[in-house]
């Protein structure tokens, strides 16, 4: 029987530190993260495969299929991959497809969360924290959202990664057939949910000035009716529109970000916003 | 300091931020707050830049999230040209913000350009791929978008402080008021953008009654978002087990 | 336009919108603000109608629901004498709606007569179905009722616009404080059986919470309407499922 | 094999436009509004039992029988019992009561979706919108709300009765079978009933003037006593006992308006109300 | 056959009395509430074992061990005991070790609910709606407090004993096997729990008065920074650290209130507190 | 009335309150405004008793449960020392209520002291039971703990309120004031121990969402108690069927 193939705390430390240094500097349109993802997996590439250059080729190319996902929270999908790379050295029945498949299945839901709650939510809310001392001229203003943010995020990766990599090793099967990750990506979407919803209203703040002056001397303005109607309608319709426009057609984004720029200018200009 | 070398500051400044040498390191770092610390330093008006910085970071506050790597607004490249030039033009605020937005939205263009050329990096790495050469793929990832990305980012934040100052002061004064209030409304509507493609990211068209319930606390009943955070994180967990029902129907 | 005709088109209004011919055109042609539009077009005074309109409206608002054909209130008996008395008179808009108030429950007794004679017509198709009598169907649903509404109906407000105003003036001067009084808290208690009606028809009592919720929404929280309504809708997908499971236990 | 006979949009049509300017003209205390269903059946009727008289008779007696709903979503009934009728008429196995049973069945919670939704809530919003503008005199504030609320509640109807129609032909069983109607029902319950209690806390305005005035000099102002209870104590109690009455005694709606009018002129002039 | 035994009204009332009256009164760190439930079972003791001294004997020790629960709503489990004891003297095979576990099993859940319900939550409400005239000088606001609450604690007591004697008897084990004490004891923590958070909010008002003064000129509020980052920060932290300690180390009480002193005068001498 | 039968009054209202006879009926006896009552009718200074009371009531508010027979303060021995001794000494509110924190703390002393004791009734207990002796353990019950417990309770309270006044005159004077403020921490801090307490007994982990949002409703909506009451009982019917839910995974 030959010799249990395993990764150190080194190899996972080195992916973890790969794909959190470089995962945005490489992001290119064509496969987003593939090629971060594909060297953070180098050193445990030849580890594993050591002897067997041709398992380090498929490995490679393996993990330069697309993939793209929050950073943050996504290193728990390097996490499960590194375990199921490992077993798949060690001999066990799991196909290149099957990793790529868990990848893929995974990195949507993840970085849905990852970008409503680590970026639209968790960054702005420290920011805030110390814009206060930043307006009133303190440097720490600026300092500390810096050090706490890094530090909070690098933390959960770094958990992350780890306890993912112990976990899948154990069980990766049970882990993704209990209903378990899936409670947890439901209810972290769930939260994803309310809190574009809460910044939305509070980020767009889209209103318009125009009023209509009725012979007789009354003068309605616009904006008035419209929050009685709904308060925050203009905001609200913003990101519906561009929500529906992006599920029809896609991410078409330089259309989206045209349209804004004529509309806005349009809008200023006409007097209606 | 004098002029030339801050605005050699500010191009590094911004090329290395938009390298976005660690993820959310740079992230932050592309952040007004963040740069006005930098300014100030140079500059030696710490208090002023910070208070510019505090005011040009409320119009970003809405796009810090990037889903798919898009950025609605890029805070970088507004604040490395704006904060430096209100400084040393002792601008106020406000005037200040007008004159970073249309920066922020240039950003973007700046930024869809670094992505379609980190295309190619890609395919010299598919290439390292088949001959097992193992540092070109970490060069690839590492190296050449640093290079290339000094080449189209350097020149741009260099010039607009190098050359700028004149021309700002010439501009403020000629920009018609409705130009600048287009800009504010651009800033109003442009988080639109990221908060939309972060639902369409989440993809979960059942749970939308979520976003609404979020969107009525805040406006209707005035809800702070840390308020709704924690509502949500409890909600969540409550509702966790509802993921197994949804998947059956 | 003279007093008379004035009476003669408020008759003819208050016959046709009681009438309810069609649903909701005819539920929203009862409204205050809606006769008011009528006074105003006839008197002139489009600005001072509509204003007392909309004070009288305010006190139906709560009342607009009809839940079993039944009205705790009558806005169109209201609205037909108030209005026109108080623009030809120049009362203020608190005059009118106290004014309004004993009219609004007249005009209940007047609508349990409708419903009371309309038996008649449904008898009638009865024999009608026997016959094959297409024909009779139809007048029975919808000319039988017009007449004989108009006799119950045209008189009761033509004769108050006739002969009203001056008994109006004397009525006000004479009514004691306590009476006016009464007539207020009136007002602000014939919503609740509306309200009640309404839980009555939906009938679970196992959703009470659910009322209570939005109760509290209101006197606690602030909450508007819209508010409610919105969270409401969100709640009510989100907790769709129970029905089976309410249904099982 | 007989020719299939098929309603064409025409007597649907028809139907809808019977029911929904007549269903209240008619209404009386008897049988509420059975006569206007029926006459709105007839064009149908006249087509699909064109060639047997005892057949139309039938149809039109059990089409006068109890039947009484909310008119604007109520049409959906309509648009079932056409469908329902068309098979029957084709030969399908369905019994009149069948027809009369599944009328009855809907009528009840669809009335109270109706009630809570289109008029308690719908009419007093959209109405809501336009009173400052009816109060600064502008004729606009009468007129929208009667087109606005005509549309809205015409389009409603108009949509549910085509759908149901259609939906009914190809799967009545199957619609009321699985649990999408008792779901929608639900929900839409659970709408109705928070309407209910936020109209309530709104419109129903009831307050006690009483102050009780203390041997000492203090003064006891019962209303702030009852706040520190419960906000809106006497309007909850209002709406509750008139429930409650009506539970136990059954609807008897001269009874409850007689009492109100006497406790609110007695309360008056008692000074406790 | 022998004739059944049967305890009346009277033993009912007693036992309530008792309890009532006592069940603080004896109140001991060693088995809390054992000594007074004991001594309530005894009416009823006498009667159902009158014959039978031995048997008198066990049910006295039976009742003898460890118990503790609110003892308002814990009235219930009174009755039930009542009812099986009765079972058991008319010779229902029910072991002494089965009814004190189902003593123990309630008095659990029934003291996390009466506790924040009863007494978290109904008595400051209570005293709250009085204080208003108590800080006018007005005697009823000390009066009224003390009949209203004794009142309505001692009915819901008296109600519940009656009514799970009566129940009980009939059917215990339905009772307790089919879902209804789960669902009403899972609902009642739910409301206790919010009750505590929200009382939590409302009573732990403690505040930090630091401020730091910046080189530079500008102040550091750290009250305003807690704020911003969560609202009520250090109230929560000092529920939640307690509880914490409480479920590591068990209930030390004397260590958390020593604490608590230490830390408040430390605090306040050093002036961040 | 004199002094000393003052004292003696309070020494009795603390043994008889704190005897804890009556389980709701001797809770509420111990709290402020009942004392207050007491006071008011012995020195015939009704009001100012009773707002003295009211003033010491609210910060004790928070302190009413007693999980597990632990109170986190003792209200009764704070208000029947600083009560009286406030209304004869004219004290106003804030100084009576700072008078009263650490006598509420030493009372949690003198109560741990009384069930401690209360131990070895039990015992007397166990062993009338083995006689049958009934009419001991009636006693132990109710005979013995009253007469122990009057000889801790009553000397404490009379000899503070009798020879108190003087002393608290001078301590109130020299008491410094970081230990006043000191005092008023531990007010402010008290209260957690008994919501700890009670979610403890509670002992349902997953039940503390509820918890947080309970919290949230106060601190971040302003959210009155009786407001969460409802929602809260409202919301506990709506999700009690998830008892076997939970129960299950
Ligand atoms: O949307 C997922 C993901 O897409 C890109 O890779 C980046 O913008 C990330 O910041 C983002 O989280
Ligand atoms: O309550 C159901 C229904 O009853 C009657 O037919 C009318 O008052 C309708 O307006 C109402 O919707
Ligand atoms: O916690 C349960 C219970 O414990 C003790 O017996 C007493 O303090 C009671 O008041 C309390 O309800």
């Amino acid at each position: 029987m030959t010799q249990t193939k395993k990764l150190s705390k080194r190899e996972v430390n080195k992916a973890f530190w790969i794909y959190q240094l470089g995962c945005e500097e490489s992001n290119s349109y064509e496969r987003l993260q593939s090629l971060i993802f594909c060297a953070s997996m180098i050193p445990a590439i030849k580890k594993l495969y050591a002897d067997d250059k041709e398992e380090q080729k498929k490995a490679l190319k393996r993990h330069l299929t697309f993939f793209n996902t929050e950073g943050s929270i996504g290193s728990s999908i390097q996490g499960i991959t590194l375990a199921m790379e490992e077993e798949k050295a060690n001999g066990a029945d799991i196909s290149g497809s099957a990793i790529t498949s868990i990848k893929t299945g995974l990195m949507g839901p993840l970085a849905g969360i990852g970008d409503s709650v680590i970026w639209s939510a968790l960054m702005p809310i420290i920011i805030s924290i110390f814009i206060p001392m930043a307006k009133s001229g303190n440097p720490l203003g600026g300092l500390l959202p810096l050090i706490i943010y890094t530090a909070i995020t690098m933390y959960i990766s770094y958990f992350l990664i780890h306890r993912c990599y112990t976990v899948g090793r154990s069980s990766i099967i049970d882990l993704l057939q209990n209903g378990l990750i899936k409670e947890v990506i439901y209810g972290a979407n769930v939260l994803g949910m309310m809190m574009m919803g809460a910044l939305s209203a509070s980020y767009v703040t889209v209103t318009t000035p125009l009023k209509i002056h009725v012979p007789g001397g009354s003068t309605i303005v616009l904006q008035t009716i419209l929050d009685s109607m709904l308060k925050g309608l203009l905001p609200l319709a913003a990101v519906l529109l561009i929500y529906w426009y992006m599920q029809k057609k896609g991410p078409r984004y330089g259309v989206i970000i045209g349209t804004i720029i004529v509309i806005s200018l349009l809008g200023s200009f006409c007097g209606i916003l | 300091m004098n002029n030339t070398a801050l605005a050699v500051v500010m191009g590094l400044y911004f090329w290395f931020a938009n390298l976005r040498f660690g993820y959310t390191f740079s992230g932050m770092l592309k952040q007004p707050v963040c740069v006005a610390l930098v300014v100030g330093l140079i500059t030696g008006q710490m208090a002023q830049a910070m208070t510019i910085g505090a005011g040009i970071q409320l119009m970003f506050l809405g796009v810090t999230s990037t889903p798919g790597g898009n950025v609605p607004n890029d805070p970088a490249l507004a604040a490395t040209i704006a904060i430096p030039i209100a400084v040393t033009l002792n601008m106020n605020a406000p005037a200040a913000v007008a004159l970073a937005v249309p920066f922020g939205i240039l950003g973007v263009f700046l930024d869809q350009l670094r992505r379609t050329i980190n295309a190619i990096w890609i395919h010299m790495a598919d290439k390292d791929a088949e001959k097992l050469n193992y540092k070109g793929i970490y060069a690839a990832a590492f190296i050449y978008p640093a290079l290339v990305g000094f080449l189209i980012r350097f020149p741009v934040v260099f010039a607009a402080n190098y050359f700028g100052r004149g021309a700002v002061q010439a501009l403020i004064t000629a920009i018609p008021q409705w130009l600048m209030h287009g800009f504010e409304v651009m800033g109003s509507l442009l988080p639109a953008l990221g908060f939309a493609l972060t639902i369409s990211v989440i993809g979960k068209k059942k749970l939308l009654p979520y976003f609404f319930i979020g969107f009525v606390a805040v406006v209707y009943f005035k809800a702070e978002i840390m308020a709704v955070a924690i509502i949500g994180v409890c909600i969540a967990y409550l509702v966790r087990k509802n993921a197994n029902k949804e998947e059956a129907s």
